[in-house]
């Protein structure tokens, strides 16, 4: 595959239908890999990489890219493919000024996975048939492939790119996820469990902004919590509260807008899931106001951009689910 | 504990005097009487209303004036518009005083002195200029160009006649940017009246004005003959602790709020251009 | 609010009315008499759906013990639309707080047309009953907020 | 540092006997900012007004809180109380204390508390307030009067007057409503149809009226000023420019079973039909529903027998759009349906009839040409019982808990009728008072009783039974006598209580305009504003707004043709300054507010910005048409990244107020 | 040297406990490990390193300074300072142990930080040698030997024992106070362990970074160097790397407003965050480019020009883990290296 790919890219670099490429560059070790734009195919032959640990999004990228001098070339997954339809359709991107090559997604493995077996000193990562062949100082080690894949892609929810100028390799379907488990799961608990859930996962938080920075949907020019005058800022979560708040508004101005990528969970060097809280938002929305996916089109009206005279009463609420 | 740096004084605003349309100058005291701190010219003080905001200003007044500070402030952000707004009697926060000096009695003794101040800028000089006129004698020649937008805006413009100008030994050359009813004085931006006058190159400089004003004047200093250690100026940005650690006010290995604001032009020179 | 040995707790109860109907008739409740608790503090919208998800978090932060949001019945907004999305909004929200684990009784909407003094007056002590029932607000509080 | 005054009103003692007002103002006096506060007795009277512009000028106050009554009774007072003194108006915030707490409260230490907290959210608030200065937008000099009844000609006709085009938009083939269906009119008992027929002529003929009969209001957008509605013209099968009006088509008709609704189905029309002959427009019109041509696509008949080409059976729709200054609202009343009333045997005896019904079996237009038959067997009733509040005062779920207020005059009228016409005939009315205020309306009943001799009874029609022999038992009880009483009698007439109109409901929707929960349109001031709604520009007249009879409904027709000319005098009217605005360095152009704006007052531009490194660059960023946005706020929300704000609501003063309460 | 048995700890700890605040580190739910307050059952974690560096112990991510009161034109200056009961961290790396050297730099620096001395006057720092370093360690890069890490006492396993050594006064009354657990022991065994840590320390796949590159001479060689855009361009301007840093000391001092009063607080700051230098007119770091600069450049070059040439990165490799998208100080010098 990321030889198909450099070949595309250098193709079309070639042929000026692109004077620059987004991709994935090599890292130190076996899975640091750093989203980065590539202007030749020297480069190209050097570090772009695409394998197991490509997993960083790079659509935000293309935010800042399409306004540049000159076409781009972005590899997206199909999950990335829905970031940028979302993008296009709230004018966040010029879709002029980026060919896209689709490209088949994960599993993408998550090297805190491999390291939570205890597994350190890793000097190198082999698949040999959904094993796991891992190099490390201390010798070879071994484990699952699926044990290690990021719960992103666990709970994948579809192989089909929305948007793409040309695809490598065949599209997929729309699956058929079991991603909001865990979030039903929470739902069943008693109030006082889900507080204790809660309060331990979002105390980890130290408001490096890493999941809003990573967000695609989160592209304001200058959000809320940055801002001194929104009455709302702040930049450590100073008391509990503000950790609360910051997650429930972040996850609220997203909601109807974030296509569940994932990335926000991925990058959280604390590990929270935060994930759940964006997928608590797409669980209600679908249930309540009919399926949505976000991305999935650059014309439909967002859910909490529109209504129906009938919609249900907020009182809902209160009336189902565990108390 | 030991009192920490962090913690600031109680300081009463004693009298508050309209400069310019958008300068006021305050007189802060302790609420004991009497000045908060001691300080050397140029030196700084971080001023505070809590809630509102806290920010660094240069502390105006000389350190020879043994009963008050006096602090010229601009009208430009949330907290100089609290501090405008507000009434004699007023208590804020002090704390500092913060930065190095001008080396008033070191490298400056002894030598004739040159400032060159526009608008707002002469708040940090004129605590120079009257820390040497009421030093007249460790000095030598004083001269003081200053320029502005308009007559209404030069700060200090009473003291600068009434005091100032009526002093022996010390010359006071006044400009505005434009032509205007009831001036009779020099028209034309600081840069360029400073080669008009073609001071004497034995003079040491301190300049502080608005960046561009800086630029172009020293520009004009170097092409009079001006040598680059020769030049003061003073800086006054972002800061937040006035310690040193914060991290905000840091350029190559200064920070501002400690090793500077005030820096010789050859010292600038050498650190990275992020000011 | 403090919880005292001797003195019930008394809930703090923050309710946003839309200028044209609830506002109205909370005022129209005011001119019949009907007595609803002191706990509730009106803040006047122009309309629901000027209720943003942060102002409801900054009451609970600074020590509301519930919020009740009231607007124009369905279809009566003075703005046509704005509680349609007021509705959607609150729902989710209102959700979300209680998958996080907050009390779901401190949080209501309640549609209270200009003419409903009556229903105004009744939907607060009974909010405010049930509020005071939960006790005060402990998981979405600012604890340097709290009065000491 | 803001310079605050507090002005804290007694309201005689409807404030001052529940909150102790000098601890307000004295707490209130240490809030930070605030400069004075005083209390006073009438804050809104002249003296107390004099005070807070004194104030302003003496102390040079950038802000006021009054702390009020209710801001929707005398913000306005006190914010031109503020402009007099040359503070900006929108500097004034107004606590309520008295609706929301003095009157609603009774222990004076918690009142006194909590309209101190109110206090410091109006003061905390007022710090953040802005100056703002009102737009000006057009007025379109045009009026819509909805429903074509007295009321909405009335207005029509008092617009008109005034040099202003009105149009009228009437859901019937034509105008006149109710009015045209009365025989005769209290207390003077002249002739409905010889005062309002030539109202409908002159409507009809004023070069600056356009009636829009046989239409409905579908859509309305904009605002005070400003309106653009939709009309849509069904489609009555005639070209109205064609029809003369000659009723050959009626006669030729074959089908000729349709029930007249005029009549109140109490006879028969045919399918092409024009309702009465003072029909205005008098134009024929096809009811699709038993034309045989269109419910067959044989006959003909019409299109055959028309000179002039009139019947034109595709006819389709219509729909106009036009823009109007302002809206009268006069949709009426209807007779409230009777179908649960199985006590009074309305369904199973043709011979119980309605009020309304009698005065077309009495007309000399109606179906027995003015003689009065019962319905069942066409012979002369020689006893009739009348029923009083049919479905009014009523506290059950079947009837209305209003009195319908026209229906005690009304009957005293017909009794005097019958009894003028036919002495030999019995009249009863059966009531639970006789409500009779209103000039000559007292003297007028008792003529009924004292001269006319007709039997007022004290009391409620407990079973109304139809019998085999014809006659109808009526079981009653005299409350006055306290015995029970049986009448056979040959009629009974129900006096049903009236009802707003089914079109006003969904019309409010469209309006936004609030409606109680009888449906009746809501006024902005039920004592000093009658005739307009809360909506600017929305205007009510006669009987949408309540029960009326024709006297008062002509009087408050020709108050909202005031009230619109009022506005429409004006080239231009102040439009409300708080408006959204972006905050375009914020804007991230994303469409969110503008998918949620009702107005369409969102409209997106592509606007040079220089970057943090120095470049330029086209950002997409939001524009709000100031004249447009009606300030609900929705685009506040929407907008994640708070670029979107309200003037006079915005999220930093709602969050200070928020605070201010909570503290 | 001193030793206790590895399953004796649970009782060194009570009785460490028992007389002041413990810390050591500790596996939560997710697998991570951090510093937490001992209590008893508490078990010490065997990850190399806690997610959270131990800054947080003197330097926290949020403190209040001073609170104030208003009242009409008065301002009440409250000192909320309290003198720090005394605790023992246990279980610090030499990595972190060495990042106390740095921030003491800093913050014990004239004027002296009260808040922070406070803490470090009232803490005895218990490292411990590392025996399965990771790929991302680079410690030895600034000089450091994870098998010999510095702090008041330092605590070495063999796997079977702990030894302990006292590195200054404070170090050897804290081993007295627990001498009652412990023996002398035989290190023959600990020898080993710390001569195969040390081959594997030289194994690691950064184990050649050198530093010979950098210092504070080297400003003109690197603040203009081509090598920024292209380093900065991924980069998020999230402050992952900054808060999970040992050294990075950045803060911003904030009030907030309770309600009844002002809470001057300070709390983290990074500059990496796009508003660190933002003023009322105007930001002296434009874009990402120029932040992203700044704390490369202050850790390799201008950190060492005022500090006797030690670097501000300890090589504890927080960074290099954790960064979204896997840019870090390591990249970093190996691309600006290249000349």
């Amino acid at each position: 595959m990321q030889e198909a790919m450099i070949n595309k890219a250098k193709q079309l670099l070639a042929d000026g239908t692109v004077n620059r490429v987004i991709g994935w560059k090599r890292g130190e070790f076996a899975y640091d890999i750093t989203p980065a734009v590539f202007e030749s195919a020297e480069e190209l032959d050097s570090e772009f990489v695409y394998d197991d640990f490509t997993s960083a999004n790079v659509s935000k990228y293309l935010v800042k890219e399409c306004k540049k001098e000159g076409r781009i070339l972005a590899f997206l997954k199909p999950c990335d493919t829905y970031s940028f339809n979302q993008l296009i359709k709230e004018h966040r991107v010029v879709r002029e000024n980026v060919y896209i090559v689709g490209i088949p997604g994960g599993p993408k493995l998550d090297a805190e996975k491999i390291k939570a077996k205890g597994i350190t000193g890793i000097l190198g990562v082999k698949n040999e048939n959904y094993t796991l062949k891992i190099d490390t100082v201390y010798g070879e080690e071994t484990m699952p492939f699926y044990e290690a894949i990021l719960d992103k892609c666990a709970s994948c929810k579809s192989k089909k790119h929305v948007v793409y100028d040309e695809l490598i390799g065949e599209d997929g379907d729309v699956l058929d996820s079991n991603r909001f488990d865990m979030v039903e799961k929470l739902e069943n608990m008693s109030a006082q469990e889900r507080y204790d859930f809660w309060r331990e996962q979002l105390s980890k938080c130290i408001r490096c902004n890493a999941c809003r920075n990573v967000c695609p949907a989160c592209t304001c020019e200058k959000c809320v919590f940055d801002n001194p005058n929104s009455g709302v800022e702040n930049k450590a979560p100073a008391d509990s509260f503000e950790e609360n708040m910051f997650h429930i508004i972040r996850a609220f101005h997203v909601a109807g807008r974030c296509t569940d990528c994932g990335e926000c969970s991925r990058v959280c060097p604390q590990n929270i899931p935060l994930h759940l809280l964006n997928r608590k938002f797409i669980k209600d929305i679908n249930s309540l106001y009919g399926e949505y996916q976000a991305g999935e089109d650059t014309t439909s009206r967002a859910p909490l951009n529109d209504y129906n005279k009938d919609d249900c009463e907020a009182s809902i609420v209160h009336e189902r689910g565990v108390e | 504990m030991n009192n920490d740096t962090l913690i600031p004084y109680i300081g009463v605003v004693t009298d508050i005097r309209q400069d310019t349309p958008d300068v006021k100058t305050f007189r802060v005291v302790s609420p004991e009487g009497g000045k908060v701190f001691e300080h050397m010219p140029g030196q700084c003080a971080m001023l505070s209303i809590p809630g509102v905001g806290e920010a660094m200003f240069s502390i105006t007044s000389s350190p020879t004036n043994t009963k008050f500070m006096e602090f010229s402030i601009k009208k430009c952000g949330c907290l100089t518009t609290w501090l405008h707004a507000m009434d004699v009697g007023q208590q804020i926060t002090i704390r500092g005083p913060y930065g190095n000096a001008f080396p008033v009695e070191t490298e400056l003794k002894g030598k004739d002195l040159l400032f060159i101040a526009g608008g707002i800028g002469l708040a940090p000089l004129r605590s120079v200029i009257n820390y040497v006129r009421d030093k007249r004698a460790n000095y030598g020649d004083v001269q003081v160009i200053y320029g502005s937008r308009s007559k209404d805006d030069l700060v200090d413009y009473k003291e600068i006649i009434d005091e100032w100008m009526t002093d022996d030994g010390i010359k006071v050359d006044l400009t505005i940017d434009n032509p205007q009813e009831g001036w009779d004085g020099h028209v034309g931006f600081v840069p360029n009246y400073v080669k008009e006058l073609n001071p004497s190159i034995n003079k040491t400089v301190l300049i502080c004005g608005p960046p561009i004003m800086i630029k172009f004047t020293l520009a004009g200093l170097k092409e009079l003959g001006f040598k680059e250690t020769q030049v003061y100026t003073t800086m006054e940005l972002r800061m937040k602790c006035g310690v040193g650690k914060c991290g905000r006010c840091n350029i190559g290995n200064k920070y501002v709020c400690k090793d500077g604001p005030v820096f010789r032009f050859d010292q600038l020179g050498e650190l990275p251009d992020e000011y | 609010m403090q919880v005292n040995e001797n003195k019930e707790f008394e809930p703090l109860i923050v309710a946003f009315c839309c200028n044209w109907c609830s506002y109205a008739g909370a005022d129209l409740s005011g001119t019949n008499r009907l007595n609803y608790p002191t706990n509730v503090k009106i803040i006047r919208v122009p309309c629901s759906c000027r209720v943003n998800p942060m102002f409801i978090l900054r009451a609970f932060q600074r020590g509301a013990d519930g919020v009740i949001l009231c607007g124009c019945h369905p279809g009566d907004c003075h703005y046509t639309s704005g509680n349609y999305f007021t509705r959607r909004r609150m729902t989710l929200l209102f959700s979300m707080l209680d998958f996080l684990g907050i009390e779901r009784d401190r949080t209501r909407v309640e549609w209270v047309s200009a003419a409903e003094g009556a229903k105004f007056a009744a939907t607060m002590n009974e909010f405010t009953e049930s509020v005071k029932k939960l006790g005060p607000n402990r998981r979405l509080e600012d604890l340097r907020c709290r009065k000491q | 540092m803001q310079r605050i005054g507090v002005f804290v009103c007694h309201c005689g003692t409807n404030i001052a006997a529940t909150v102790d007002v000098k601890t307000v103002a004295e707490t209130l006096g240490h809030e930070p900012g605030v400069v004075i506060s005083q209390d006073y007795q009438y804050m809104c009277s002249e003296s107390g007004q004099n005070l807070v512009k004194n104030a302003i000028k003496e102390h040079n106050l950038t802000g006021v809180v009054v702390c009020s009554c209710s801001p929707r009774m005398h913000e306005n007072t006190f914010r031109k109380a503020a402009a007099a003194a040359g503070l900006n108006p929108y500097l004034v915030e107004i606590a309520n204390i008295r609706e929301q707490c003095s009157w609603i409260h009774k222990d004076i230490a918690t009142a006194t508390e909590k309209a101190v907290i109110l206090g410091k959210a109006a003061v905390a608030k007022v710090h953040l307030n802005a100056p703002l200065t009102a737009g000006e937008s057009p007025v379109a000099k045009r009026a819509l009067v909805i429903g074509g009844g007295i009321a909405g000609i009335q207005t029509a006709l008092d617009i008109a007057e005034a040099g202003f085009d009105v149009d009228i938009v009437e859901k019937n083939p034509t105008i006149g409503g109710k009015m045209a269906q009365i025989d005769k009119t209290f207390p003077t008992l002249d002739c409905a149809a010889c005062i309002l027929t030539p109202k409908m002529v002159e409507a009809s003929q004023n070069e600056h009226i356009t009636i829009h009969s046989f239409s409905e209001v579908t859509d309305v957008k904009g605002f005070v000023g400003n309106f653009t509605v939709t009309i849509k013209k069904k489609a009555r099968y005639v070209d109205e420019t064609k029809c003369t009006g000659c009723g050959l088509c009626t006669e030729k008709c074959p089908m000729k079973k349709v029930p007249n609704e005029f009549n109140m189905g109490l006879d028969n029309r045919s399918a092409i039909y024009i309702p009465f002959a003072q029909a205005v427009p008098k134009v024929a019109t096809i009811d699709p529903n038993y034309c045989m041509m269109m419910k067959t696509g044989k006959c003909g008949a019409c299109s055959k027998v028309c000179s002039v080409g009139a019947i034109d059976y595709k006819q389709q729709d219509k729909f106009i759009e036009q823009k109007y200054g302002a809206i009268v609202v006069a949709t009426g009343f209807n007779p409230i349906n009777l179908d649960k009333y199985d006590e009074f045997a309305y369904n199973q005896c043709p011979d119980v009839v309605t009020s309304l019904e009698l005065e077309r079996l009495m007309n000399a237009a109606g179906p027995n040409g003015g003689t009065l038959l019962r319905p069942s067997d066409k012979t002369h009733p020689h006893k009739i019982v009348f029923v009083q509040c049919v479905g009014s005062r009523c506290d059950d779920s079947k009837g209305k808990p209003y009195c319908s207020k026209i229906c005690c005059m009304y009957t005293a009228k017909h009794a005097m009728l019958i009894r003028e016409k036919y002495p030999d005939t019995e009249v009863y009315v059966f009531y639970i008072d006789v409500r009779t205020p209103g000039k000559n309306f007292d003297e007028f009943y008792r003529r009924a009783v004292e001269q006319y001799n007709v039997h007022y009874i004290k009391g409620m029609v407990g079973k109304v039974t139809p019998r085999s022999d014809g006659k109808i038992d009526v079981q009653a009880s005299d409350l006055l006598a306290n015995e029970q009483l049986h009448i056979d009698a040959d009629m009974v007439v129900l006096a049903a209580a009236i009802e707003p109109d089914k079109t006003a409901r969904p019309l409010a929707t469209m309006l936004t305009t609030q409606m109680d929960t009888n449906d009746f349109f809501t006024e902005a001031h039920p004592k000093l504003r009658p005739v307009e709604s809360a909506t600017a520009g929305i205007f009510l007249s006669g009987a949408c707004q309540g029960p009326k009879d024709i006297p008062e409904t002509v009087a408050q027709a020709s108050a909202a043709a005031a009230k619109a000319i009022g506005l429409l005098v004006k080239n231009s009217i102040t439009c409300n300054p708080c408006v959204a605005h972006s905050d375009e360095l914020m804007c991230n152009g994303c469409s969110s507010c503008e998918k949620v704006c009702p107005y369409g007052a969102i409209t997106y531009i592509d606007k040079e910005f220089r970057m943090p490194d120095r470049t330029t660059a086209l950002r997409r960023v939001a524009s709000v048409n100031p004249a447009v946005c009606q300030g609900c706020g929705a685009c506040t929300v929407a907008c994640p990244s708070g670029a979107m704000d309200l003037n006079g609501f915005s999220n930093s003063q709602i969050m200070a107020e928020v605070d201010a309460i909570c503290k | 040297m001193l030793k206790i048995s590895l399953d004796k700890l649970d009782k060194l700890f009570e009785a460490i406990a028992a007389s002041q605040t413990l810390y050591i580190p500790a596996d939560r739910e997710d697998g991570a490990a951090e510093y937490r307050k001992y209590e008893s059952g508490m078990k010490l974690s065997n990850k190399l390193n806690t997610l959270r560096s131990a800054k947080d112990f003197f330097f926290p991510q949020t403190e209040n300074l001073v609170d104030f009161k208003m009242e009409g034109k008065n301002i009440d200056v409250i000192d909320v300072r309290e003198e720090s009961e005394d605790f023992v961290i246990f279980g610090v790396r030499a990595c972190d142990a060495r990042s106390f050297t740095i921030l003491d730099k800093v913050f014990l620096a004239e004027p002296v930080d009260s808040y922070y001395k406070n803490r470090r006057d009232h803490s005895t720092v218990v490292t411990m040698a590392c025996t399965r370093p990771a790929e991302t360690c680079f410690c030895g890069t600034f000089g450091i030997d994870a098998s010999a890490p510095e702090g008041d006492a330092a605590c070495f396993s063999d796997g079977e024992n702990l030894f302990f050594e006292a590195h200054n006064e404070k170090g050897q009354k804290f081993i007295d106070s627990i001498s009652s657990l412990l023996e002398e022991g035989n290190t023959s065994k600990l020898d080993d362990v710390r001569e195969k840590t040390r081959d594997i320390l030289k194994k690691l796949p950064l184990a050649n970074l050198s530093t010979d590159n950098f210092g504070g001479d080297k400003l003109n060689e690197y603040f203009n160097s081509d090598k920024w855009g292209e380093l900065s361009e991924s980069c998020l301007g999230c402050g992952t790397c900054t808060f999970v840093c040992p050294t990075c000391q950045c803060y911003d001092i904030k009030d907030f407003n309770t309600g009844h009063g002002i809470k001057r607080f300070r709390c983290w700051d990074s500059c990496m965050y796009s508003d660190f230098t933002k003023m009322a007119h105007g930001n002296p770091r434009l874009t990402q480019l120029e932040r992203f600069r700044q704390r490369f450049m202050h850790k390799l070059v201008y950190f060492p020009a005022n500090n006797n040439g030690e670097f501000g990165c300890v090589g504890c490799g927080r960074c290099l883990s954790k960064c979204p998208i896997s840019m870090n100080i390591v990249k970093v010098m190996k691309a600006l290296e290249v000349k």
